[in-house]
């Protein structure tokens, strides 16, 4: 099977087992949020709800796609659509077990971080598109924001590459294999490393406490304010499968893949995709949001000078390490 | 200081600087025009009123009361009653009434009172009192181009409120 | 460091709802126990001697804050049950639109004829609906009716009324009790 | 940092300010996630910092005091009740002590002692729903700040439930008449209250760790809305937002109405005047009804409820034409009305009757409070200022 045919299929693959879990995940959200904030939850829909997704999919189909009349009309229907593909177009270098993923690209960190980037300009366009004050507020925030949380994001990735001399993500998760997973092995870099990642991956998702560029309470809906239907669906479905391919990157990368304790495998990887997506969760229904400038006091002041240093460390930990070997 | 205290001193600063002679038991003592930001100055600074309670506007047409025997005819005119109050124990209010004629204008308690901007405004709305000297005296309730100020005796009496159906 | 520090107490705080009971009522299927006062609608009743209580006295039209009562008495006729001559009703219309339920109407009644209900009556599906006529508010009579009948109203209020001293803390649950958490209603 | 609020000047003038007019105007519109109501406030921005905001109420006039000079003393009580709907209560208690004081009538102890445990209860209730929209304002609707609002409406809920129990309404409860109340408590509210606010006073601790001691929500409201104590009460602010800016003033204590003489309440103050500082006070002042609530349900004494015999007809309540002007402590300040009696239907209804509504005045500090900080403060600001639409436009 030539690399095309494979990437294809397992792209095809991926991407469709990516989508559902991300559309089953806002069911478990809302119920599990519910449980949070001692309600119920849906229940009417279906068996304890779960087809409350279905029939939100369906109403969202079924609404008109308003496109506003002073807005520019190419860009405001290109935005959502991009903003998924993008987002999903990171999940090709995603290893889900030796030989289940898209693309073994011998450079997969720097695809994925590439790739990653792009999503900062669906939500601009979509916000400069609508030609609605409080979208450009929206949109400016989210310009703002991306750019702001790409550098500690690329930084504090950089980390396991280092430790495991290579790109390719395959080989970061055998390195982590033979020795520890990269969270705990080297103490300082990892897991500061990995808080870092987590953090920026939330701010580029545009998660609670980083979610400045759709602040319902303040700028009414933010970027989406204009979009209705399928259009506002795809803008919020991109939002959750961010979520989800951050989480499984992150699990890939410091928590060591598909190896687990007894019979490492595919479980190990989604298990902990999953755990980290539940975190994610869990911080979006605790906390309180950030204001914008202190958003960025966070980054330049904190993070940035932070994961140079951990970068360095994690150099100096590989030059020791090779010196005496 | 009690409240009864602070009720006498207020009453005796009326008699003797502002020249009120009759304090009436149950309302509360005329001033005339002239004295009106005067005593709110003079309360403010010296004794210490510098909480800006109400400011209240009412309109009075030309009725020859038949209750009260004064014969000839009460000329239409409004009657602004304003308080003031000061922090601390008695909390004891200073307020008093003060008659404009129509076409008169009170003047504005705003360099004293921040808070008279928006009430002032909100009597002008209603009643139609003019206050001169105020920063921007537009309607606060109304729109803007309203014509007629609802809470005069003379506007819309005759509509009584028709069930809802 | 701090951020954490209070993002880990915020999660715990959530983390501990989530194993309290849920205290909203999945209101259709299961209902909320209702206080014996709970007043909703209205309806008209009969006396003790089973004829109409209502003597068209317009008490509760003149007293109505948005005016949406509106008696059209029947004057006088021969009463069925006692034999004697009294007032009847001809028709007694109540707009809910508009009602603020203040409960003045009930107690002005002299005859406890207009009292309110506790249970819920149907939602409305047009304007019409929610205008009860005098057969409507005759029907209404079957349900749950609510404590507040004038005269009781009226006994509660009454200035000379001395009511011995509640006996508090008589039978209250232990302090320990967390009522919402342990699903006591 | 925000400018400090001494200098900005309120009725700025944009054209001298900015003549080449690049200053975006955004209208926090009337219809907005979260101005507390139907309320608009015109932003000028410079970037995302404001420059100028112009408040526009009027949006919720229903005229209710022409309709308080057409319905009579009976018929007002249940009208007044709707402007501030977030604790009715006190709307109640301030006409009716209005009319007593003008007709002089002597409320019963059993009364007094009910409305001060009904105003105490409603405070609670009320500053949990101000936290729980605080919360929502910052937080978002979807996120930690729903899970505040819906833990606050819990407990909201328990209080609304005994209200329910005693007056047979949760919200518009018509439970004040001149000259007493028109409900009796019963032995299943003494005991239900007991819990009840043994409840809350545990959650307000639970609030307290989600809320105002996370790291983010004090960055959010350090420093935010600074209001001066002396501009505040220029402005006749009074109430938990005066309080927060160093204004010792709290009628409950220093002009005591009913038996708030024999109680003592204690009033806390901060310095800081700003968003968290107003957080604190309102928290404290839960915890201080909450123990007042708890030290006179046991002590209510019997009695009958209503000082005057309850009259069948809407005019048994007649004022001559005097003026005078009574107020209480609602949550949000100094809530009083200033009534002329001798009105129409041969004086049973108010020739004028005016209610001062302190967040009339919370509301006009806007333009001495925004100019200076971004758009997420200025909800953060009007949140705290805990406006009610329906208390500003009557």
């Amino acid at each position: 099977m030539t690399p095309l045919v494979h990437g294809a299929v397992w792209g095809v693959v991926i991407a469709t087992v990516l989508v559902t879990v991300a559309v089953f995940s806002i069911w478990f959200e809302r119920k599990f949020a519910a449980r949070m904030q001692t309600r119920y939850g849906p229940t009417l829909v279906g068996p304890a709800g779960l087809l409350q997704i279905v029939a939100d999919a369906l109403k969202m189909m079924q609404k008109e796609d308003i496109l506003p009349q002073k807005a520019d009309p190419m860009l405001f229907r290109l935005a959502p659509p991009c903003a998924v593909i993008f987002t999903l177009a990171a999940a090709a270098v995603i290893p889900f077990d030796e030989d289940v993923l898209a693309a073994d690209l011998d450079i997969g960190v720097l695809f994925l971080l590439a790739v990653g980037g792009l999503v900062v300009f669906p939500v601009w366009v979509a916000g400069w598109a609508s030609n609605n004050k409080y979208a450009l507020l929206g949109a400016m925030r989210a310009v703002a924001q991306g750019i702001a949380y790409e550098i500690p994001l690329v930084l504090s990735a950089m980390v396991p590459v280092v430790l495991a001399q290579s790109m390719r993500l395959s080989d970061i998760i055998s390195v982590q294999a033979e020795t520890h997973w990269f969270v705990f092995w080297p103490l300082g870099p990892g897991l500061i490393a990995f808080v870092i990642f987590f953090i920026c991956s939330l701010a580029e998702a545009n998660r609670i406490p980083f979610d400045i560029p759709e602040a319902e309470s303040e700028l009414v809906a933010g970027v989406t304010t204009e979009y209705a239907g399928m259009r506002f669906g795809l803008l919020q479905m991109a939002e959750y499968l961010h979520t989800l391919i951050a989480s499984a990157v992150a699990a890939a990368i410091f928590f060591g893949g598909w190896d687990g304790p007894f019979a490492s495998g595919l479980h190990w990887m989604v298990l902990k995709t999953l755990v980290l997506f539940f975190m994610i969760f869990w911080i979006r229904w605790s906390l309180v949001r950030f204001r914008s400038d202190q958003l960025m006091a966070l980054c330049w002041k904190y993070l940035l000078p932070l994961s140079l240093v951990l970068v360095m460390l994690s150099a100096l930990f590989v030059y020791v390490r090779a010196m005496d070997a | 200081m009690t409240g009864d205290e602070a009720q006498r001193r207020f009453v005796a600063l009326l008699q003797e600087r502002f020249g009120v002679d009759e304090i009436p038991a149950a309302n509360y003592p005329l001033v005339d025009a002239r004295h009106h930001f005067e005593l709110a100055r003079v309360l403010k600074e010296e004794f210490g009123y510098r909480i800006y309670a109400f400011v209240v506007a009412s309109h009075y047409p030309a009725a020859p009361d038949a209750k009260n025997e004064n014969a000839e005819v009460d000329a239409e005119h409004y009657e602004v009653a304003t308080g003031v109050r000061c922090i601390g124990a008695p909390a004891h209010l200073a307020s008093w009434r003060v008659r404009v004629e129509l076409d008169q204008a009170l003047p504005t308690l705003f360099p004293l009172f921040a808070g008279a901007d928006w009430q002032e405004r909100e009597q002008y709305d209603l009643v139609g009192v003019r206050f001169d000297g105020h920063p921007d005296l537009r309607r606060l309730m109304m729109p803007e181009d309203w014509e007629g100020y609802p809470l005069r005796k003379d506007y819309a009496i005759g509509t009584a409120c028709p069930p809802w159906r | 460091m701090g951020y954490f520090i209070d993002t880990a107490r915020a999660m715990a705080v959530t983390m501990r709802n989530v194993f309290r009971p849920p205290t909203t009522v999945q209101y259709p299927k299961e209902d909320r126990v209702r206080p014996e006062r709970y007043r909703t609608s209205f309806a008209l009743v009969h006396d003790a001697s089973g004829d109409e209580a209502c003597i068209a006295c317009l008490a509760c039209e003149r007293i109505c804050p948005s005016r949406i009562i509106t008696v059209k008495p029947a004057g006088k006729r021969e009463s069925p049950v006692t034999g004697k001559k009294r007032n009847y009703l001809e028709d007694l219309t109540l707009d809910l639109n508009a009602c603020i339920f203040c409960e003045l109407c009930v107690q002005v009644c002299p005859t406890d004829a207009l009292i309110m209900l506790r249970e819920l009556a149907k939602p409305a599906l047009s304007r019409e609906g929610l205008f009860l006529s005098m057969e409507r508010l005759y029907a209404n009579e079957s349900l749950a009716h609510s404590w507040g009948t004038g005269s009781r109203l009226m006994e509660m209020q009454d200035p000379k009324r001395g009511l011995p001293a509640l006996e508090p803390g008589r039978e209250a649950p232990p302090q320990g009790v967390d009522p919402i958490a342990d699903g006591v209603s | 940092m925000p400018r400090r609020v001494t200098e900005v000047d309120p009725h700025l003038d944009i054209e001298t300010y900015d003549p080449s007019a690049d200053l975006m105007v955004l209208n926090l519109g009337p219809q907005h996630p979260s101005t507390h109501g139907v309320f608009r406030v015109k932003l000028y921005l410079d970037g995302e910092i404001i420059v100028k905001a112009v408040p526009y109420a009027g949006y919720l006039h229903r005229g209710v005091e022409k309709l308080c000079e057409e319905l009579t003393f009976v018929q007002i009580i249940p009208v007044v009740d709707k402007n501030d709907y977030v604790s009715p209560m006190m709307n109640e208690q301030a006409i009716v002590m209005a009319c007593e004081a003008m007709l002089e009538i002597e409320v019963p102890r059993r009364a007094l002692y009910l409305r001060t445990i009904f105003a105490e209860l409603q405070r609670v209730a009320s500053h949990l729903l101000w936290l729980g929209t605080f919360g929502m304002d910052l937080g978002g609707a979807l996120g930690g700040g729903a899970s505040l609002f819906m833990y606050c409406f819990r407990e909201r809920e328990t209080i609304l439930g005994l209200f329910e129990e005693v007056t047979g309404c949760r919200f518009h409860y018509n439970t004040h008449a001149v000259g007493g109340n028109r409900h009796d408590i019963t032995p299943k509210f003494c005991r239900d209250t007991k819990t009840t606010i043994e409840v809350i006073a545990k959650r307000i601790e639970e609030y307290i760790q989600i809320f105002s001691s996370n790291r983010i929500y004090r960055d959010r409201t350090q420093g935010v809305g600074v209001l001066d104590g002396d501009l505040a009460v220029s402005l006749g602010i009074t109430g938990p937002l005066a309080r927060a800016s160093g204004v010792d003033h709290d009628l409950r204590r220093d002009a005591p109405y009913h038996i708030y003489g024999e109680l003592d309440v204690n009033v806390f103050t901060e310095s800081a005047g700003d968003c968290l500082a107003r957080t604190l006070v309102r928290l404290q002042e839960m915890c201080e009804s909450i123990r007042i609530v708890r030290e006179i349900i046991d002590s209510v004494p019997e009695g009958p409820i209503l000082g005057i015999k309850p009259g069948k007809s809407p005019t048994h309540i007649k004022i001559e034409s005097s003026q005078r002007y009574t107020c209480i402590e609602s949550p949000r300040g100094e809530l009083g009305t200033y009534l002329i009696g001798g009105g129409s239907n041969r004086g049973a209804s108010a020739y004028r009757l005016k209610i001062r509504s302190p967040s009339l005045h919370a509301v006009s500090c806007i333009p001495y409070v925004f100019p200076g900080h971004t758009v997420s403060d200025a909800i953060a600001i009007l949140g705290t200022l805990d406006p009610i639409m329906g208390e500003v436009d009557r």
